[in-house]
């Protein structure tokens, strides 16, 4: 460790500079390979948010007899805000269960409707998506209930979906970061690779492994750093993009997987700490094989 | 100082380039080492450097056995040795300048004394202008003097020479040889491989002589050939 | 064009020995970044094929009133299946509804469950799963219909999500496809770089720009192609573990997302040709200003 | 044959390398190129095969302007050029053997005619036991030998020889420069630029003496130097 501070800084700046296409190939590739693995990151937390949301969105409809006297509504209400999955529920009136029809179905189909053959509902929020049949067979033929609706098949796949998309994600963001590493492992043994003969001159004049061994490390710690900060960069910026589209259209997917700020730096911030790491190691560990004899 | 005791090197390639060759230089003694290309002279100064290992012998170096030094201790063995390559191997990236300096920023020297030293060695070799050129832009026999400034900027125990003039014009060889005449009478061990006739016969100092590996000539007091 | 192919073919073997690291580098960097896109391109068939499939599952439920005569019943079925968008529809005893209520539930909430108290009911398949509403609006409150159910929420999430799901893994594969050229180029840029000296000797004794470019560009082309078959068997591999995952449990997400061998081997044989071609031109490009002067 | 009109150089640091160089080289003359390091011997060699272009100035090469030709033809020159560098230039990655067989086949020989032809010139520079080796395992005048062998395998029409004794010892050298004498008796014009004052001395011919880029002598049966 006899390297000063000085010498590396100074040193490491000029092989940067003086050697810049393999430091911007090394760059790019940090950049390019860890805005996948950042990206990645970034969409499993958004299908984990989605998750909830979706979940939230399993409403059980409960239709109710045109005509159920108030006092009855308001009892069929209370009931269902005791089982405990059940979040919430509003009651809809005739009106707009008729407009929300008419917005969902096509012109040609919402003709044979109309206000008052629309039967009001009370739409329930459950916790626990999964507990939507119970809800249904409870309530269903209870007086005043005309029926009660829920989705059946749809809910189990959609559970199965997200689960299984938060698993591929991960997995994905796994295998990019691996395929990352060994890409900049590659890189970084390539720029080594053909500055070996200038190694085997500094050992010959007497300077120790440590000696040599810093400045190129130092370079893989800017190289990585540069590159990863690209990567954050990007994932930033894929936030963005992200939340744009959830902006612009409502109720979109976008919209569902919109996340805090916060969870983005954090995966920006390790998206940062991997370029370093695998940069430093990287090019400590290519340097290796030219420092033996 | 340097010490070869039976020493024969076989090159992967199956080229015998040293054959049980024992030679003895003191401390301050100046040696030429000659004999016709492939003999083995640069292999000699590998083999001092450890930049390889001999297959049979005993190699001592600055009172180390060579063969049998510990991988870190290495460097400070070479940092004893200065060495004038025959191809020169300065580093690409760094100017003439920074060449010269890096052998003192490998020993810790301070900043100004190499801010003092190496200048002063670069108009020594008569580089003073080219201080800032990359060694790709000079020419042959500036490369040379470069490698040489390099050698001896940090007064080494033992400065060896690869053929040290075969890119220089007889008038700067001549005082390239001057110079490493007075960095023997500092005291340092000099041995210098060539095939420059002329120098070898003007400095009269002793000649080892090399034929395919073999020592064939120890003269004290030597000239550079019988047949030329 | 004067080499001629003998001395091309000497050529290109002994320098891919000879610069054995940078083969190496090369083979793995294309290897790792096609595998990735092939991957992509893999995954965005298998959601293909599996939105049919949900979409094949989004059912109507119409649950029959207890006790309807068996006419009636038929009337409600033949009323259903002329419907355009109703696909088939399967009567379901009120055993079998039982049942199936039995295994969804826990045994807590089955409890309450008789067999005689299930409704019996008809399971209909839509073509079109955004028209299951209309199924509902129609036939819920008509003469031995207790009620109709489907999922209204869910379903319009699902085609949301499987449609959009699509679209990422084409940008996936797309992003995927441009890094991987990047990440290519770069590796070859820098294998050729190491060698900038040797292209500049050929040059100084006579070596047309062409006879130095062929060995190269051949290089390159079986960089290319020994890491796209890498990637392709990568690609095949992924398909034959999600095949088996499909198989050993029944009908999740891996089953649905099955697809035919044969655009497993269409997907493998792009990745191989994008080797072939990112290897053969990025060579050529990147030599490309070794040649100049 | 060569041609050169008030030629100037100046290297992109600011050195000026040559000034308002003017000569005339006829076929099948014997040139020797002499001057102190960084005269500017390797700057006309280097024009000379169109690695530089001159700043000012005209070259003719073989009847061609080599500033005005295009790039496509300039391939159709160099072959027409044999060249020893200074510093070697060989194919890292080939065997001496394929480093001159090269030269063949980028000129479309057929393989028989390498396959007699590279190993008889092998052997004429002293090398035929060589020819497998890699330039790296070589010793430094081998290197320079396996350079001369490329240079000359093809018969082109002027032989450029940048210090092509530079590692030799003097006896290799005089065989090297005998070499080039004879090859030079078959209508080949070859220019040596060189340091070695015994072999100028000894050949007795054209001398061309450069001195920081300007001529400052071309004398006909010429020696090495006044003042050496
Ligand atoms: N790395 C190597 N691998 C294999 N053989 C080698 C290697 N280096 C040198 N040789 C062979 O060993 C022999 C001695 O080489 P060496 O470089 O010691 O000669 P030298 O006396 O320095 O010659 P020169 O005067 O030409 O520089 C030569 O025949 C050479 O071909
Ligand atoms: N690529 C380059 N860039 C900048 N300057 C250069 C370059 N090549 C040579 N020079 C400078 O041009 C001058 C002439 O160099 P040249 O190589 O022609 O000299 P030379 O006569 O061959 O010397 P030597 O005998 O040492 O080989 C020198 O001062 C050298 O430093
Ligand atoms: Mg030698
Ligand atoms: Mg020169």
């Amino acid at each position: 460790m006899a390297a000063n501070v000085q010498y590396v800084a100074r040193e490491t700046a000029s092989n940067l500079w003086r050697n810049r296409l393999m430091t911007v190939a090394a760059v790019l590739t940090v950049a390019v390979s860890l805005s996948l693995v950042g990206a990645a990151m970034l969409l499993k937390q958004g299908v984990a948010h989605a998750t909830t949301q979706w979940q939230h969105g399993v409403n059980v409809d409960v239709f109710l007899k045109a005509g159920v006297p108030v006092a009855q509504e308001k009892v069929i209400d209370q009931d269902l805000l005791q089982l405990p999955y059940v979040h919430s529920c509003t009651y809809r009136s005739q009106a707009y269960d008729y407009n929300e029809a008419k917005h969902l179905l096509t012109p040609d189909e919402s003709q044979s409707l109309s206000a008052s053959t629309t039967p009001a509902s009370l739409r329930c929020v459950l916790n626990d998506p999964g507990q939507a049949q119970a809800v249904a067979q409870q309530f269903s033929g209870r007086p005043g209930v005309a029926s009660v609706t829920y989705p059946s098949q749809a809910v189990h796949n959609m559970q199965q979906v997200t689960r299984i998309l938060q698993w591929v994600f991960l997995i994905v963001a796994v295998i990019l970061l691996l395929s990352a590493s060994v890409l900049i492992l590659n890189t970084i043994r390539l720029a080594i690779f053909a500055r070996r003969r200038e190694v085997s001159v500094m050992k010959l004049v007497g300077a120790t492994n440590w000696f040599i061994r810093v400045p190129f490390m130092f370079e893989g710690l800017l190289q990585g750093l540069s590159g990863a900060v690209i990567a954050a960069l990007s994932v930033i910026g894929l936030h963005l993009v992200l939340n744009t589209l959830g902006d612009s259209r409502t109720s979109n997917v976008f919209t569902q997987m919109r996340m805090p700020i916060g969870e983005v730096l954090a995966t920006s911030a390790v998206v940062v700490v991997i370029g370093l790491v695998v940069g430093t190691v990287g090019s400590a560990f290519a340097i290796r094989r030219f420092l033996e004899t | 100082m340097i010490c070869l005791e039976n020493v024969s090197k076989t090159y992967q390639t199956g080229t015998v380039a040293l054959r049980d060759l024992s030679l003895d230089i003191e401390k301050g003694e100046f040696v030429f080492l000659v004999g016709s290309t492939g003999s083995g002279k640069t292999t000699v100064i590998r083999l001092l450097l450890r930049e390889e290992l001999p297959d049979g012998g005993r190699i001592w170096v600055a009172g180390h056995e060579v063969a049998l030094l510990s991988q870190w201790r290495v460097p400070y063995l070479r940092r004893n040795i200065g060495c004038v390559f025959q191809d020169y191997r300065l580093l690409p990236n760094k100017s003439v300048f920074e060449n010269v300096a890096f052998v003192l920023e490998v020993i810790g020297r301070p900043k100004h004394v190499i801010a003092s030293q190496v200048p002063q060695v670069l108009d020594l070799v008569g580089l003073g202008r080219k201080r800032d050129s990359l060694p790709g832009q000079l020419s042959g026999g500036e490369q040379q003097r470069v490698g040489i400034a390099r050698a001896f900027v940090n007064r080494p125990l033992i400065l060896l020479a690869d053929e040290p003039t075969g890119n220089l014009d007889p008038k700067t060889s001549l005082g390239i040889v001057r110079l490493l005449d007075r960095i023997n009478r500092t005291g340092t061990t000099v041995v210098v491989a060539t095939h420059d006739a002329s120098i070898v016969d003007m400095m009269r100092r002793r000649v080892i002589e090399l034929d395919e590996g073999t020592m064939v000539r120890d003269q004290a007091r030597g000239v550079y050939g019988y047949g030329t």
